[in-house]
């Protein structure tokens, strides 16, 4: 069992958490907390498995996290500033009971 | 010994995403969250990927957590708790349950299938960094073997703070004044750290080439500095006329599409850089993208944070 | 190097500094900067278009490191088809947003930046068809993906903003399943190219669970029943010429992307069953995806679900590439002329719809009673565009479902050709519903109030160009060979 | 390149209808008859050419890996083409004067020139893929036609004809792919064309059941007729030329190519499908005659029976006898001039006299003498009374018949036409009556929709005179036959 494995399990295990999270939890703000836990998890597999390297751990996976997180950060936001709006607009925090027609 | 350490540690992670799902608060689940980022940097440090531990740190854990922040209070600030609680299921659902073990299970199995040794495109890449002097082989395949996924993803977030813009109910509120808290703790925290970030970001750019660092590390840091001189409203950005503010944030683009094309006039292929001028071409975009990155995450910041009750942001 | 070499490059690079160019400079002059990018870009599509015809599939390699070190973007029939149609849709859209867009409305419908936000999702529509490495194709999908939900949240109402939401949400999930199974299979097969993949894959099966995860995730994007729930909402609250370049392309985007997967990348046989798997969703689209357009009250909603039925058409081709390569050969040539002709038709509906709704108010479908006699020309973009969705002859519509009908005849599976037929026929029935109340005679305003030239004109080019894409067929089937047996075999470097 | 020309004038002449607008209808009209002219002028003179032997060669377009466009200017397809495009010159005079202050009259003459490009297109088809796309294209040009007037009951019947039309439209093409798949490429060849696959009976009868299902909606074979009566909601020249010449006939003509021209009449019998054809073609014209007996609705009447006489150029197609085939093209023709007539008549009756009942109509020949008289030459043609057209297609159909030993469907057509004095002559009985029209003042009708009329009635009797000679539809309808049936002369 070496230190690869664990990260690679562990990754499986948050992206599992952050599907649940995404699938189960209605609040808008928890679904973005959850795809950012997926978003980890895929991380922590990627480079978990970049590291069944000898000597320094594979470059390439990290260049894919680095992208991957900028992009997380850039889905993170627009979602956050749409939640938002939303809720100004209507007062709900979750997409289950429709909306009052108002059109801006 | 080390692995006992490794274990503990994913341990904890796991506890903490686990706990930032909680369906008791928002609040809580976000700071959990914010914590969550830092121990996943704590991680990339022990899977010997330092750039990936700065920038985790930095935007996972630091800009992503502020915005959350800003939205958690945001969302708290007009309704009393009873809508929050309302759609917060207690226990556990089970459908989604049964998927994520799914899941779980299917991805478990993969990962132990796996070959143990495995060393995917290292090699190549440790070699063709060495011909091209970049030392740091992460820099090297972010900015030069694959520059192109680089210029599209500083392409998504511009793309994001546009968009952030284009959602944004005041009709121009980048000129806006953010009163920040007034307090004297902020005020004097503000003062000592900020000189320091703005040279870190230096730093982490000039020597991006050969240590962990790199535009992206530097931007992030830049960005806090600017988010925390925005929320202590030293630095409001009114300063920034909405023209200034719009060429911070598109010249890192700019930039790397002149350099990207350069390479077209003298003969080569997109982002070939010539041998002679890699580094120095390197280095100006690698200055520039700091720019726009740290302008995009302040950005992110103001133009979606909105101003609480009492004019401060909550 | 000739110029013609570096199309690919030039190709997202225009637009991406059109996009940077209209941030920057003031708003009144986006439009012009937006039209004159257009007007480039397809330009340069069609020369990418002579040039592979001329000389073949190409690649590019950037940096010039070369496939497993670098990134090469891929340029064959298919891609150059792909970037010819978005060049064609993209411009009518841009010369039909410049009246829409006009005015009051500019600075209502997101403070002025459906340009940018425009010219950032045509770069990705371009580089999402042209690249040839699964972690790029993961980039692009982000780009699309959050230039289409901006764009669709531009007018900030309730409904746009909820359908924004959810759309951003599905998106999000189907990023995050791509990008892990974009990590399995480097994991297991330590390649990021589509051509090397193509070549090294062998029956492993971790790497078929990951390109798998990697099509679940793309099925999402592309909306095929029963992942089309962000769908409707999505493409019927977003301003008209949005919801025609959503249509017409976005969903078109990710299709290619499955394309791609399924056939370049993905040895025959490498993943068992899920070709059959995507041919039953497909026929279960067309067919729930039709009767849903038939219980629609707005126009927009009934376009909306007419997509998630007419996107089924695309996956009927997976299960009959098991029939043989030549039935394969036609059935691929169907299912690409029907989603370049239902790009054409639909992106023309729905902006004949919109300028229907913003010129008279009409949203609701029997609202627009009478409309034949006051707005003629947009009456017959819909009639046009009605017809190519049903697959009646005067249209290339016919064309594509006539190959796909007589390819799935060959192959023996006659039940696809049932599906294709039946479906057929219920367009039928949603569009003639459509069109029996159009031509209502109904005392509607004699002298209707009159819009700008180009809302009528653009839209009814674009159908008439559905409709006669039957004639431009040597061009298109030439092409449709050329990608095709370069999909078949991946590209030789 | 020639052969084109009959379908591209008349699109033409639709588009630019269309293009012109509603309010300029001097031009239009001018653009629509001139093009009517030079589309008769074109196709009479292909035939000419065809008759001579030097035939227009067939010339095509690809559209799609295996699927090319194509027509020829063969002397079968140039009879209907004849027929469609001479009557359609006329029609327009009589719509001029029709459509005089209805609404939406660009869009009328529009796509009513789009469905003669279109059933042209049927008429050159060189072989069935093309025959197909045409025929489906005609479907499309004839909606708007039959909701024309935008009433709930025009789009009830418009809704109606889509469902039968689009369904049969969905059999053929099933059919036609099935047939590409184990054939190939077949261009329509005298005699037929599927002799290499002749041996997959089983599949080349399901594909002929599809193909009869698919033509026998616009053919109205029973009980595919249902859209025929109620698309009678329609203007009286769509009723006239699209609904007793152009889009009836392409389903017939679709059969006529079908049995002759694709399977061969040889294939036919041998499969036995010409046989059932042939029983459901009879039971057609009998139902249809009775169900003609009790209709008091003049158009409605006209529409039974021309879903009868229909089944006449079915049955003698599908007796497989070269006169009886013969006298089937020639009744193709014949029939389109006899019923348009009458529809003309029916159209002038209700727009000058608002009369639209057959128990409304007694005394109206005082009122409208000429009108009346040519309906009663057209009335008499259909009956069969020599020398008038009608006796000469129905002779060739009977001697047809009896050569082929099939006396039953002699008794039918016998029958039938009894039936039709039945449904006709009570007409002209009660025109005579003397009723409450007083005389014409002026002229009995407005000019435009009277001289059309007497015209059709002319041809009617020109087609039965010069049945014999050469150039006269029936000895043309003989000349395009032989070939089909090894070379049998005349």
């Amino acid at each position: 069992m070496n230190h690869y494995l664990v990260y690679g399990l562990g990754g499986a295990l948050i992206f599992s958490i952050g599907v649940y999270g995404m699938l189960a939890r209605p609040h808008l703000l928890h679904k973005v907390v959850a795809a950012n836990l997926m978003g980890s998890g895929v991380f922590l597999i990627l480079i978990g498995l970049g590291n069944r390297v000898q000597g320094r751990p594979d470059p390439v996976p990290q260049a894919m996290v680095l992208t991957g997180i900028v992009v997380t950060v850039a889905l993170t936001a627009l979602g956050l500033a749409i939640v938002k709006r939303y809720y100004t607009v209507t007062g709900l925090t979750t997409l289950d009971d429709d909306p009052p027609e108002t059109d801006a | 010994m080390m692995l006992v350490f490794d274990i503990i540690l994913m341990g904890v992670i796991v506890w903490i995403a686990l706990g930032s799902l909680s369906p008791r608060g928002v609040y809580k689940s976000v700071v959990m969250f914010v914590v969550f980022g830092l121990f996943m940097a704590l991680g990339w440090v022990r899977l010997g990927a330092p750039d990936v531990a700065l920038a985790e740190a930095a935007i996972g854990a630091g800009v992503t957590g502020v915005i959350l922040l800003d939205a958690a209070g945001h969302l708290r600030q007009r309704t009393p708790g009873p809508i929050l609680e309302r759609h917060v299921r207690r226990g556990v659902a089970p459908l989604p349950l049964l998927a994520s073990v799914i899941v779980f299970f299917v991805l478990a199995l993969l990962v132990v299938n796996l070959p143990a040794e495995a060393d995917g495109l290292a090699p190549l890449m440790t070699a063709g960094a060495e011909d091209s002097g970049i030392k740091n082989v992460v820099t090297a395949v972010l900015l030069d073997f694959r520059g192109y996924d680089t210029l599209l993803e500083i392409a998504v977030l511009m793309l994001a703070t546009v968009a952030v813009f284009s959602l944004r109910d005041a009709p121009d509120i980048l000129g806006r004044r953010l009163a920040g808290f007034a307090g004297p703790l902020l005020d004097s925290f503000t003062r000592i750290v900020t000189p320091f970030m703005l040279v870190i970001a230096g730093h982490l750019v000039w020597i991006g080439s050969s240590e962990p660092g790199g535009a992206f590390q530097a931007g992030a840091v830049l960005g806090a500095a600017g988010i925390l001189l925005a929320l202590s409203g030293f630095a409001s950005p009114r300063w920034a006329g909405r023209r200034v503010v719009r060429l911070s944030l598109t010249m890192g683009l700019l930039v790397f599409i002149a350099i990207a094309l350069y390479p077209l006039f003298l003969g080569g292929t997109l982002l070939q850089y010539p041998d002679e001028t890699r580094k120095t071409l390197i280095l100006a975009m690698e200055t520039w993208l700091t720019l726009s990155i740290g302008a995009s995450l302040v950005s992110l910041f103001i133009a979606s944070a909105s101003p609480g009750p009492d004019g401060g942001v909550a | 190097m000739s110029i013609a070499h570096h199309l690919p490059a030039l190709l997202v690079v225009t637009p991406l500094a059109g996009a940077a160019l209209t941030f920057v400079t003031e708003r009144r002059r986006d439009p012009v900067v937006a039209v004159l990018t257009g007007l480039t870009i397809l330009g340069l599509s069609i020369g990418l278009v002579i040039r592979v015809l001329a000389a073949g599939p190409f690649r590019y390699e950037i940096g010039s490191w070369g496939a497993p070190v670098g990134i090469d973007l891929v340029a064959d029939g298919a891609s150059a088809l792909f970037v010819l149609l978005s060049a064609v849709v993209g411009l009518a859209v841009t010369v039909y947003a410049t009246d829409y867009f006009r005015g009051s409305r500019a600075s209502v419908c997101g403070h002025g930046m459906f340009w940018t936000l425009w010219l950032f999702m045509w770069t990705s529509l371009n580089a999402l068809f042209l690249t040839g490495d699964i972690f790029n194709v993961y980039v692009c999908l982000e780009l699309v993906g959050i230039s289409a939900v901006a764009l669709v949240t531009l007018n900030g109402g309730s409904q746009a903003l909820r359908a924004g939401a959810r759309y951003l949400f599905s998106s999000m999930l189907a990023a995050m399943t791509y990008l892990l199974g974009v990590a399995i299979v480097y994991s297991a097969t330590g390649s990021l190219d589509m051509g090397i993949l193509r070549s090294t894959l062998v029956s492993d099966p971790a790497a078929a669970t990951g390109l798998s995860l990697m099509v679940a995730a793309l099925l999402l994007k592309t909306a095929l029943v029963p992942a089309h729930f962000w769908l409707p909402s999505a493409h019927g609250s977003a301003p008209s010429p949005v919801s025609a370049a959503l249509s017409a392309l976005v969903v078109k985007g990710s299709y290619f992307a499955i394309l791609r997967l399924m056939i370049s990348v993905a040895p025959p046989g490498f993943l068992p069953g899920v070709d059959i798997v995507l041919g039953v969703l497909g026929a279960t689209a067309i067919i729930w995806g039709s009767l849903q357009a038939l219980a629609q009250t707005r126009i927009k909603q009934l376009v909306a679900y007419s997509t998630v039925a007419q996107i089924g058409y695309l996956f009927i081709v997976f299960p009959l590439a098991r029939a043989g390569t030549d039935v394969f050969l036609l059935a691929l040539g169907g299912a690409l002329f029907h989603a370049i002709t239902h790009a054409l038709a639909k992106s023309g509906f729905f902006l004949a719809a919109g300028s229907l709704a913003s010129r008279f108010g009409y949203e609701r479908i029997d609202e627009m009673a009478g409309a034949a006699r006051s707005a003629p020309v947009l009456v017959m973009t819909l009639a046009l565009a009605g017809v190519t969705m049903m697959g009646l002859p005067p249209s290339g519509g016919f064309a594509a479902k006539w190959m796909l009908v007589s390819a799935a005849l060959a192959a023996g599976q006659w039940w696809w050709a049932l599906v294709l037929v039946t479906g057929g026929l219920l367009a039928a029935a949603y569009m003639f519903r459509l069109l029996g109340v159009l031509l209502r005679d109904s005392p509607a305003a004699l002298n209707p109030p009159s819009g700008a030239i180009r809302t009528e004109w653009v839209p009814l080019s674009l159908a008439a160009g559905a409709a006669l894409l039957v004639l431009a067929s040597p061009l298109v089937t030439e092409l449709v060979n050329t990608s095709v047996l370069v999909l078949g075999q991946g590209v030789t470097p | 390149m020639i052969a084109w020309l009959p379908v591209l004038v008349p699109a033409g002449a639709g588009i630019a209808t269309l293009l012109l607008g509603e309010q300029r209808s001097r031009p239009r009209n001018v653009v629509n008859l001139g093009a009517a002219v030079a589309s008769s002028a074109i196709v009479l003179l292909m035939a000419r050419a065809a008759y001579t032997g030097g035939a227009e060669a067939a010339s095509r377009i690809a559209i799609v890996p295996g699927f090319t466009l194509g027509v020829s200017g063969d002397l079968l397809g140039l009879l209907f083409s004849a027929v469609a495009t001479v009557l359609w010159g006329v029609t327009l005079v009589y719509a001029i004067g029709y459509m005089e202050h209805a609404r939406d009259r660009a869009r009328f003459f529009g796509f009513f020139a789009w469905c003669i490009a279109a059933a042209n297109g049927v008429a050159l088809a060189e072989d069935p893929l093309s025959l197909f796309i045409f025929y489906e294209i005609l479907t499309l040009t004839t909606y708007p036609l039959v909701v024309h007037s935008g009433t709930p009951e025009a789009l009830a019947a418009g809704r109606k004809y889509l469902y039968y039309a689009l369904g049969g439209g969905a059999a053929l093409l099933v059919g036609m792919a099935w047939l590409a798949i184990i054939a190939g490429s077949t261009p329509f060849a005298p005699g037929g064309a599927l002799d290499a696959v002749s041996g997959r009976t089983t599949e080349l009868r399901v594909i002929f059941g599809l193909m009869v299902a698919g033509f026998g909606v616009k053919a109205a074979i029973m009980p595919l007729h249902g859209w025929l009566p109620g698309a009678m909601v329609a203007p009286a020249p769509v009723s006239s030329l699209l609904h007793a010449v152009a889009v009836v006939k392409a389903g017939v003509f679709g059969i006529v190519r079908l049995v002759n021209e694709l399977y061969g009449p040889a294939l036919s019998t041998s499969l036995g499908v010409a046989t059932p054809l042939a029983v459901a073609a009879a039971v057609t014209i009998v139902v249809a005659s009775v169900i003609a007996l009790r209709q008091d609705d003049l158009k409605k009447r006209l529409a039974y029976s021309t879903v009868a006489q229909l089944s006449y150029i079915t049955l003698g197609t599908a007796l497989c006898t070269p006169l009886a085939a013969a006298g089937a093209v020639a009744h193709l023709a014949h029939h389109a001039v006899m019923k348009i007539t009458m529809f003309f008549t029916a159209g002038s009756l209700a727009e000058t006299l608002h009369v639209k009942k057959v128990s409304e109509i007694s005394g109206v020949a005082r009122r409208m003498p000429v009108t009346m008289a040519s309906f009663a030459v057209a009335a008499f043609a259909l009956a069969g009374i020599p020398p008038l057209a009608g006796f000469a297609s129905k002779w060739l159909l009977g001697a047809g018949a009896s050569e082929g030993g099939s006396v039953w469907a002699l008794l039918v057509y016998v029958s039938s036409g009894a039936l039709a004095i039945g449904y006709m002559f009570p007409i002209l009985m009660a025109s005579i009556r003397p009723g409450e029209f007083p005389e014409a003042a002026g002229p009995e009708s407005d000019r435009r929709m009277m001289w059309p009329i007497v015209v059709v009635a002319a041809l009617t009797i020109a087609f039965g005179v010069t049945a014999g000679l050469p150039g006269s539809p029936a000895h043309w309808a003989l000349t395009a036959i032989a070939p089909s049936f090894g070379g049998w002369t005349p």
